[in-house]
């Protein structure tokens, strides 16, 4: 067991690294993901919504469903926790 | 109200009802069953006339809060969308009316918190459904995860266990989904589903590519139970209360593969996926055969009705996973319109199943005897739905098997022929065997006849049931046009069927 | 054939489905369950009569249900060779239920209702397998016969029929999941259609190796024709009681089998092809040792029901065997001979249930004597026999006499040498029963045990076809004119 | 005397005044900055998220202090569900105003048809009232987390 | 191999989060007792935000957090910067990541109940008993 | 950003997931977690990640390690691996 596991890790991290080879270089300002769509983010955010700090911009406007559903998660597991938990009152 | 809006009407209403249910839920227990039908009633609806919207004018794509795409997080209502979003809402509101009676015997007291977590978990499908987004894909899957962790572990005897196993497998599909995210983001610099598709093909980076696609497949792989990853599911879902199987068994693995589909089509293209790596996709058709002959044999092992039901759902998975594989437009065809039968075919018998337990409280092999006589109505359903199972004209399993298979051929994919008539044939054993010992061993052998509640089960759960074993004719016999209005348009541009 | 658009095909199937609801529902009063069952009988087979003069006329019905699969359709269509098994089959029923409920109510049988409501959707799968436009829908009533008829097998509940019915669904549900199937999706993914074509679809489609294949698929594949090594569920269902016998595995599923064979030859394939290709070989060889080690066997029976198990297994090789000789004679004589044989077995089968019902005896060495006291039922018997040995002035011998032309038409002096052999052996395995039924001195019967006739529902039933094979050789018109228009028009 | 020593018996061990004291002592300073970071989630780091994080942190820390029962006192168990839903039905209630509204789901600028502020101020009030709803349902799961993962579920005595 | 070396440290983020990941990876499958497969899995979930956060860096770039009354009178130049994304992204992550923390130690605690041991193989001796 | 640091950090991550995964003792484990979580949080900010610092710091280092903490004082500290 304890060799699968060892090998069906080192074959992930193999897999990952390997996928890291086309990657632009760290830090730098115009890979892709710098360049593309974040810009417009960085550059127009306040403009828009009048928030300077861009994360919060985002997380709450932007992609305010994704925070609707994190919010959820969060308010599902408190739920959870508490189905799991608590026993059945007498 | 404007139509604009209309899924996201359908979406929110179980999510607010999951609300409503927890406020007014704890105060009384009779404000559950209105609330849930309701809003998945008022759901249903509102998916039939998005599903109708789209056929008439074409699918459309909506931005959540006005932002234009890829900024915002852009919803896709497609043909085959919307159908899916017909399809869950559906099968929850005709599972919801089961759970509602055997919640409220398993789960005295916790009906509330049940009935919540429930809701949300539909709320998360239908969402997973519409999104166009790979990172809200991920959210969304999460919350399907985490109420499916919690569902689960409020069932009894190992059901906990069952459950963790399930969080770790769960946990990483879904982080090798995220890595696989993480991988496009940073080749792509967008999360847009469309957005990566129009960017990928202009990339030079297959390394890259390559293994974001492995780790997405993979992470979906995991979640939907195909075969050697399958491991968390048996457990989880056989001892999972049985108002909550019987939402999860037909949806989950269904909807997960609806978002394969999506992924290998939406982000990805049909060459990418099928034709950039040689041997992988004829890898995978193998694979799938393989799965299904396994799971079909660990089928034949298990003496549990609800077991056995759990690793026909497994080879289910490698039927759909297969016919997506075999690259041309019939088998995408049989895997999508298997999505659809697959969904009703194993809520009906979950159902089935459901209302054997509430009677006889047990679903052991030995227990099941003398069924025909004391429940005729629910074992006829079963019946149906085993037929459909089995593949057996002019229930639906028969037709999308009938694509499927004809895509395999068309493919010359012979291994993967053989396999699904192996597994039709062994399906039809397994059912047979559970027939005989419903029809010949008169009951009440070796339990004492007066603790033996005769008759069917109440209407509340006998009504959805003999409704999905109608649906299982109907959408049998509507195979055609179902798939001349839906789904031909769902299929990938240059694969007809 | 011109074909209009007709809601009767349905009717005449549905009404048979539709009648299995009210008798369940009437499972309480025997005498109104049996009613429905009379009336849907009645009602089947005037319906189907009622289209008989516009089929002659050269006009068919037809009936779209529901588009399944592009190209395909799950569609009713009344033509010349349908109509002439839907008129064998649903005669035949009212016989059988008359019987049925003569036999059944004798010996108090339990689960009558689930009987006949089985019995009831078992002949709509039957008609429908003769409506049926294309392949697909005749699968899709082919298995619906073998589901039906499920329950009937294993209507006794004991160890015995449980193992039965086992034997039943692998070997039925077996092959037409993994042989039937796999041939018709390769036949579609060829061509595109499954659709029943004058003169066939394949030709011209697929490579020779690919259509012996698939030839040998159907042919073992619709394995209700129990076409060695496909037979071994056809004694295994004599555990049903005798009426499901008589009618089903007498007449009704096997003959669906060599219906759907048929088809498959005349309409899929096509004499044509299969002459061009010479795979008439195929054919004939497999029935020609079907044939003739069926009738071995047959000899070696001492249950009644099982010995006409068998020779029903060898009969039916006669109707593929003709349709394999692919002459104009052989394939008449093929086709006719489902006719006259369904006549003559299932009296054999009446006289076997008449037989057990008055005397509870299964086994051909206790019968000795018993034709004195059962003269009726005896000398029916023998027309039965008769009928299937060939002899006229009886049916069988129109049929017989086809199939002994088809083969010198086809050059097949082997053929022929089987047909004369099987025939003498159809003698040997029938005659002696009636002998010792009617000349073998009674061994000591009991002076309290006094046998008569069975009971008058039994007995008008099994009389009249009986009578029916006699009348069938003098005037065979309507059969063999409806065999013509199947044929060659 | 006796009575003092009974005192001290019954108190469980490891409690000890100076933790209490100063656990009572700050936890007004906490709850503050969690209002702080929530509130101030426009301009500095944090938001709702971490602002409810913190404030669930407050109650946490009273459970800790104390027991389970004291952190009750502050919080009932009723009112605690009850915030946990208002917190999530204020986000989706918000996403739902703006499409009734005759918008699109989540797009706040919609809400401008109720008060005219103009859809760029309404669109950071809107931020605002979500991340007010984030706070509010962080903290009171996190609080309910704590409760039940310390008390296994009994809601009886904490850690 | 002076290339490779560069690659190495152009890139040396990536290798720590794989370094990461493999870890929690190898814990949450190759560990037998349930706590440890749980810390595997925050390492892991940690490890991914990790990659993403890098994923955001730009040499030189500052917080995402900008002046207000410039940004609205003369702009921002978005190069100097911080990709704000994946920090948003990874918000989100973190809060699934203790939600699930959260609903697997309470399975835990009634594993524990049940069971009495929260080692794996201990668990199964007793189930298959 | 100072590239030392970050190296430094990076290899004390590594070291404490190490070292996390192979206490001995689950309250061991977790408290190295909470450091490790710690760690992280500091590398995240000094890559620029504020917001996301902010929340490890409250949510990884704080809530999580004091959930584990409950839950292994509701169970057990002895693990065999």
């Amino acid at each position: 067991m304890k060799a699968f596991a060892f090998l069906a890790t080192l074959a992930t991290g193999v897999a990952l690294l390997y996928g890291t080879k086309d990657f632009a270089a760290w830090g730098d300002a115009a890979s892709p993901a710098s360049s593309h769509v974040s810009p417009v983010y960085i550059e127009r955010a306040v403009e828009q919504t009048h928030v300077p700090n861009l994360v919060t911009a985002i997380l709450g406007d932007y992609r305010g469903y994704d925070t609707m559903f994190e919010t959820v998660v969060i308010y599902c597991a408190g739920l959870a926790v508490v189905c799991v938990l608590r026993r059945q009152k007498s | 109200m404007t139509s604009t809006n209309l899924h996201m009407y359908v979406m929110m209403a179980p999510l607010l009802a999951a609300f409503a249910v927890n406020l007014l839920g704890r105060v009384s227990r009779a404000w559950i069953g209105p609330l849930s039908l309701g809003a998945l009633t008022f759901s249903t609806i509102g998916a039939l006339l998005t599903l109708l919207r789209v056929l008439h004018h074409g699918a459309y794509r909506y931005t959540v809060g006005n932002w234009q795409p890829p900024f915002g997080i852009e919803l896709v209502i497609d043909p085959l969308s919307a159908l899916m979003l017909l399809l869950v809402s559906g099968v929850a509101l005709l599972a919801t009316c089961s759970a509602l009676k055997s919640v409220q015997n398993e789960l005295p007291g916790r009906e509330h918190l049940f009935f919540t977590l429930y809701m949300i978990l539909v709320a998360g499908l239908l969402g997973l459904v519409l999104t166009g987004d790979a990172f809200n894909l991920y959210v969304l899957l999460e919350i399907t995860s985490i109420t499916t962790y919690g569902l689960i572990a409020m069932g009894s005897g190992r059901a906990a266990l069952s459950s963790f196993n399930y969080i770790i497998m769960g946990s990483i599909g879904a982080c090798f989904y995220l890595l696989g995210v993480g991988y496009l983001y940073i080749l792509t610099g967008t999360l847009n589903m469309a957005d990566i598709a129009s960017i990928l093909p202009g990339l030079n980076a297959p390394a890259a590519i390559a293994t974001a696609f492995a780790f997405l497949l993979v992470g979906l792989w995991v979640k939907m139970a195909l075969f050697p990853l399958h491991i968390w599911l048996p457990n989880a879902y056989s001892q999972a209360p049985t108002g909550a199987g019987v939402m999860i068994a037909p949806l989950m693995t269904k909807v997960t593969i609806y978002l394969m589909i999506r992924v290998m089509f939406s982000i990805f293209s049909p060459d990418y996926t099928f034709f950039a790596h040689a041997g992988v996709q004829a890898g995978i058709v193998w694979a799938a055969s393989l799965a299904i002959l396994c799971a079909s044999g660990l089928a034949l092992a298990q003496r549990n009705l609800r077991r056995m039901l759990t690793y026909i759902l497994i080879a289910e998975v490698g039927y759909m996973v297969g016919g997506v594989w075999l690259a041309n437009g019939t088998g995408m065809t049989g895997a999508m319109l298997h999505i659809v039968n697959d969904a009703l075919m194993t809520l009906c018998l979950f159902l089935a199943a459901a209302a054997i337990i509430y009677r006889t409280g047990s679903l052991e092999f030995d227990r099941l005897h003398g069924l025909y006589r004391r429940m005729p109505l629910t074992m006829a359903a079963f019946t149906v739905g085993a037929f459909s199972m089995i593949g057996i004209p002019p229930t639906c399993g028969f037709f999308s098997k009938w694509y499927l298979l004809l895509g395999a051929v068309q493919a010359q994919h012979w291994e993967f022929v053989a396999a699904l008539l192996a597994s039709s044939l062994i399906n039809a054993v397994l059912f047979f065997r559970l027939f005989e010992l419903a029809y010949f061993k008169p009951a009440g052998e070796d339990v004492p006849s007066a603790s033996q509640p005769c008759g069917d089960a109440p209407p509340l759960l006998l009504s959805p049931l003999v409704l999905t074993a109608v649906a299982l004719l109907v959408v049998g016999l509507g195979t055609g046009p179902l798939i001349e209005n839906v789904i031909r348009l769902a299929l990938p541009p240059g694969f007809a069927p | 054939m011109t074909y209009q658009s007709s809601l009767l095909p349905l009717a005449a199937i549905g009404i048979s489905l539709a009648a299995a609801v009210p008798i369940m529902l009437s499972g309480r009063k025997p005498n109104l369950r049996e009613f429905w069952t009379l009336l849907a009988a009645v009602g089947k087979f005037v319906l189907v009569a009622a289209m008989l003069p516009s089929v002659l006329a050269g006009h068919g019905f037809v009936l779209t249900l529901a588009e399944v699969v592009p190209g395909v359709p799950i569609q009713l269509r009344v033509d010349a060779m349908g109509m002439y098994f839907a008129l064998v089959a649903s005669f035949l029923w009212i016989c059988t239920s008359v019987y049925s409920i003569g036999y059944m109510r004798k010996l108090k049988e339990h689960d009558q209702t689930r009987y006949f409501a089985a019995f009831a959707l078992a002949i709509a799968a039957t008609i429908g397998v003769a409506f049926s436009a294309n392949l697909l829908t005749l699968y899709l009533f082919y298995e619906m016969l073998s589901l039906a008829t499920y329950p009937l097998v294993t209507h006794e509940r004991n160890a015995e029929a449980r193992f039965s019915g086992r034997k039943y669904l692998i070997y039925i549900l077996g092959t037409s999941i993994g042989l039937v199937l796999p041939a018709m999706l390769i036949t579609y993914a060829l061509t595109g259609t499954l659709d029943f074509t004058v003169g066939g679809i394949l030709a011209g489609q697929a490579s020779p190796a690919t259509l012996a294949l698939l030839l040998v698929l159907f042919l073992l594949g619709f394995a209700k024709a129990a076409i060695m090594p496909m037979h071994g569920w056809l004694p295994a269902a004599m555990v049903a009681p005798t009426p499901v016998s008589s009618f089903l595995h007498g007449v009704a599923v096997v003959k669906v089998g060599v219906f759907s064979i048929l088809r498959v030859i005349f309409f899929i394939f096509g004499p044509a092809l299969l002459r061009e290709l010479d795979y008439g070989t195929i054919i004939t060889t497999l029935t020609s040792i079907t044939i003739l080690v069926a009738s071995l066997i047959a000899l070696t029976q001492d249950n009644l029901k099982r010995r006409l198990a068998y020779s029903t297994i060898g009969q039916l090789s006669y109707m593929v065997l003709g349709a394999g000789m692919l002459t104009a004679a052989g394939m008449t004589g093929g086709l006719l001979h489902i006719a006259m044989h369904a006549f003559g077995k299932i009296t054999l089968f009446f006289c076997a249930g008449a037989i057990y019902v008055a005397s509870h005896k299964k086994y051909i060495s206790e019968m000795d004597g018993l034709g004195r006291r059962m003269p009726v039922t005896y000398g029916a018997f023998l027309l039965g026999a008769l009928s299937i040995i060939g002899i006229p002035p009886l049916g069988g011998f129109i049929s017989k006499w086809n199939l002994l032309l088809g083969a010198v038409e086809a050059d097949q002096w082997v053929l022929l040498l089987v047909l004369l052999t099987s025939s003498l052996l159809n003698a040997a395995y029938f005659l002696p029963i009636v002998y010792r039924g009617f000349f073998a001195g009674p061994r000591d019967t009991g002076a309290g045990e006094v046998i008569q006739e069975a009971p008058l529902l039994c007995l008008i039933p099994l009389t009249l076809t009986a009578l029916a094979s006699v009348g069938l050789f003098f005037f065979p018109g309507v059969f063999l004119e409806l065999v013509h228009a199947a044929l060659f028009r | 005397m006796k009575l003092l020593q009974e005192r001290v018996k019954d108190r469980p061990a490891g409690e000890n005044l100076i933790i209490r004291t100063a656990v009572r002592l700050m936890i007004p300073f906490i709850q503050l900055y969690g209002l702080y970071v929530i509130v101030h989630g426009h301009y500095s780091p944090g938001g709702g998220f971490q602002g409810g994080v913190v404030l669930g942190a407050s109650f946490i820390l009273l459970a800790l202090a104390y027991d389970l029962r004291t952190s009750l006192r502050f919080m009932s168990e009723r009112v605690n569900a009850v915030l946990g839903n208002v917190g999530v039905l204020i986000y989706t209630g918000t996403g739902l105003l703006c499409a009734l509204l005759g918008g699109l789901f989540l797009d706040y600028s919609a809400l401008d048809r109720i008060l005219p502020l103009g859809p760029v101020e309404w669109r950071s009030l809107g931020i605002f009232v979500v991340e007010v709803g984030v706070g509010i349902a962080v903290m009171s799961i996190m609080t309910s987390l704590f409760w039940d993962l310390g008390s296994g579920g009994e809601m009886d005595e904490g850690l | 191999m002076e290339q490779l070396l560069a690659e190495i440290v152009a890139k040396y983020n990536y290798w720590i989060y794989v370094v990461l990941m493999m870890i929690g990876f190898y814990a949450m499958i190759g560990k037998r007792n349930l706590v440890k497969k749980l810390l595997g899995m925050n390492i892991f979930q940690t490890a991914i935000i990790l990659f993403y956060v890098s994923i955001g860096v730009k040499r030189g770039g500052s917080i995402p957090i900008v002046d207000k009354h410039a940004a609205l009178s003369h702009g921002i130049d978005a190069t100097q910067v911080i990709n704000p994304l994946p920090h948003v992204l990874m918000l989100t992550a973190i809060v699934v990541s203790v939600s699930i923390t959260g609903v697997a130690l309470a399975i835990l605690i009634r594993i524990y109940r049940q069971y009495g041991t929260l080692e794996e193989d201990e668990i199964l001796e007793k189930i298959g008993r | 950003m100072i590239w030392q640091l970050d190296l430094l950090i990076l290899a004390l991550v590594v070291v404490c997931a190490v070292a996390a995964i192979n206490t001995r003792d689950l309250l061991g484990a977790v408290v190295i977690f909470g450091v490790y979580s710690f760690l992280m949080c500091l590398l995240w900010a000094e890559m620029g990640a504020v917001d996301v610092a902010f929340t490890e710091a409250t949510v990884g280092a704080g809530i999580s390690s004091v959930l584990f903490i409950a839950a292994i004082f509701r169970t057990t500290r002895r693990s065999k691996d």
